[in-house]
């Protein structure tokens, strides 16, 4: 079975899931608008009908859906994106630092209430019902000494849609994932090529987009890649269609290029 | 049982010896004042690792020590077991104490969960958490407790249905459910024209994501 | 408080005068056995109808009459107000009557989360886990149910605020969030600060490069 027979129905895409995928690459659909749970909660009730999970495919899924997560998590931080990249050295170990220095604070604080803790071993407190005699007062509360209208406030609080988030503002992406396609087609027709090669001096939007558009490549058959160690180079080579790399490869390549 | 806890007697004290227990009729206070139900010599002899006869003797200096008229407690035989009890002369001052209404407001989480309860019966668990956006299981378990909701049933998929009851009608003063106030003065949106349940859940989930 | 129960005294029993507690203390002991929450010397007040100071002179009564090494029980001053609880020497025998260790042992992320809230308190789980740097969610749940921690309330982002309540200074013997120690003194010296600066943008300088 092939993901081609994920037909999904969602409110800015109807159709396989196939096409989906190649109208996102074509900026055709666009990706902060596709509720990407609504597309895995399609691809559960897909695998339920069919009442059998194929762990090829469901890989496959998993890496695609994954990779969309994670372009359109990078889609919507667009804003944020030029400050987190140009952050300073200094700057960014300030802020880590600050962070270490508050854990650090509540984990000593922490050691203390323990030995306050330990302080108290073998005191105890009685917990029993109240006896009979006493018990049948504690209920007596007033008749109607609470305000309906507490309730009504509740379900109105309740009502309120929260306004949802605008990313109209976002700026498209500067690189895209066709752009970057074309670029590994053309490595791939000069031989094998690294991944790092591929996005030596690139910015981090460019090495994520660029592991999108390899993963495209290896959906499509059209390359395959191995990893001797985590975090270690991934080297890419060009497929004819028959012999697909090992799916497994992909997570190690996943996390090692961005880290690169 | 051993003498340990004599070595901790702050020296300089003034300590009547009558007013100082012996170390097993200690233990056996404490174990009284622990427990809930009237406790036997047999199992207070396990609990000690003293004999029997050890014992009761222990219960005696305590049986003199509670006396009738010497302090705020009683030490009581009742059913083949010994307890601790107030004495009945304290009754007075123990209802004015804890006959008083005691967390007699809801919190906003309790409020929530009972609002909800109250709007939409029989509802589950489940559907409350999800129309609030968070867990609503400590403020479901106050409740009950505080008897303002019961159980109604279980739902199709097995999670167990709430309900309010007569005591909920009784402290709000209500005669019946009609009563509630009408949902349109507290709406934030009155122009749509959907069930409040599915409106209650399509606000919960946008609270949630 | 009238003193009715004095006439009900067994004439021919050889009683200590220094055993028998002055009428107020006898209530006052009766009402700390009777309520599952330390008592404030006012509340006291209120279910007595007694004056506080003739509250309070009645607590030194019972504290001495409960000082340690007298008795099974002590009288402890937790949460603002005080209460009874056994004597840790007879800890050995409420473990077998009762069957169960006294639950005192937290996870280290357990007692992190808890040091948090009760520092920073009300504070919400997302501002814990960036605290902590990783998640707080199981560790807060346990801290829930086992009753050290509460909600209070929400944040202006509706995320739920937590707080330590009485059972938390119950439990670690303190009288009040004031007896906790500064948390700055447990800071980074501006040395160690200052080297761990360094380290830092060594890692990040090898890590670059």
């Amino acid at each position: 079975m092939s993901l081609a027979a994920l037909e999904l129905d969602l409110d800015v895409f109807s159709g396989p899931f196939d096409l989906l995928l190649t109208l996102v690459l074509r900026e055709e659909v666009d990706l902060l608008e596709l509720a990407l749970a609504d597309v895995v909660l399609a691809y559960l009730d897909h695998l339920e009908r069919r009442g059998e999970l194929d762990l090829e495919t469901s890989t496959e899924f998993i890496v695609l859906i994954a990779a969309l997560l994670e372009l359109k998590s990078r889609l919507m931080l667009t804003g944020e994106e030029e400050q987190l990249l140009d952050i300073e050295p200094e700057q960014a170990a300030e802020e880590l630092l600050a962070r270490m220095l508050d854990a650090r604070r509540y984990r000593a604080a922490s050691a203390h209430l323990a030995d306050l803790l330990a302080g108290e071993h073998g005191v105890r407190f009685r917990a029993a019902p109240l006896p009979a005699n006493l018990r049948r007062s504690i209920v007596l509360q007033a008749d109607g000494s609470q305000n309906p209208d507490v309730l009504g406030e509740a379900i109105g609080r309740l009502l309120l849609v929260p306004p949802s988030i605008n990313v109209r503002h976002i700026a498209m992406p500067r690189v895209s994932v066709a752009e970057r396609l074309e670029y590994l087609r053309g490595l791939l027709r000069r031989g094998c090529f690294s991944f790092d090669d591929a996005v030596r001096g690139a910015d981090r939007m460019t090495v994520a987009v660029t592991l999108f558009a390899l993963l495209e490549l290896y959906k499509r058959g059209e390359a395959g890649w191995a990893q001797q160690e985590c975090f270690g180079e991934i080297s890419v080579r060009g497929l004819s269609r028959q012999a697909p790399a090992p799916a497994l490869a992909l997570a190690g390549g996943g996390s090692g290029g961005p880290a690169g | 049982m051993s003498d340990a806890a004599d070595a901790r007697k702050p020296s300089g004290a003034a300590v009547e010896h009558e007013a100082e227990l012996p170390s097993l009729a200690r233990t056996v206070e404490a174990l009284l004042f622990l427990s809930a139900d009237p406790l036997s010599p047999a199992e207070l002899a396990d609990a000690t690792e003293a004999g029997e006869g050890a014992v009761l003797a222990a219960l005696a200096v305590l049986a003199e020590q509670y006396a009738p008229g010497r302090r705020g407690l009683r030490l009581r035989e009742l059913g083949g077991g010994w307890t601790l009890a107030s004495d009945p002369s304290t009754e007075d001052a123990a209802r004015r104490l804890l006959s008083r209404p005691r967390a007699s407001t809801l919190t906003p989480a309790q409020a929530e969960t009972l609002a909800i309860v109250a709007y939409m019966q029989p509802v589950s668990r489940p559907e409350i958490t999800r129309i609030r956006g968070v867990s609503a299981d400590s403020a479901t378990a106050t409740l009950l407790e505080r008897g303002l909701i019961e159980e109604a049933g279980s739902s199709q998929f097995g999670a167990v249905l709430y309900r309010t009851n007569s005591h909920f009608l009784k402290l709000f003063g209500l005669r019946s459910l009609e009563e509630l106030p009408d949902v349109a003065r507290w709406d934030a949106s009155p122009d749509e024209q959907a069930e409040l349940r599915e409106r209650l859940l399509r606000a919960g989930e946008a609270r949630a994501s």
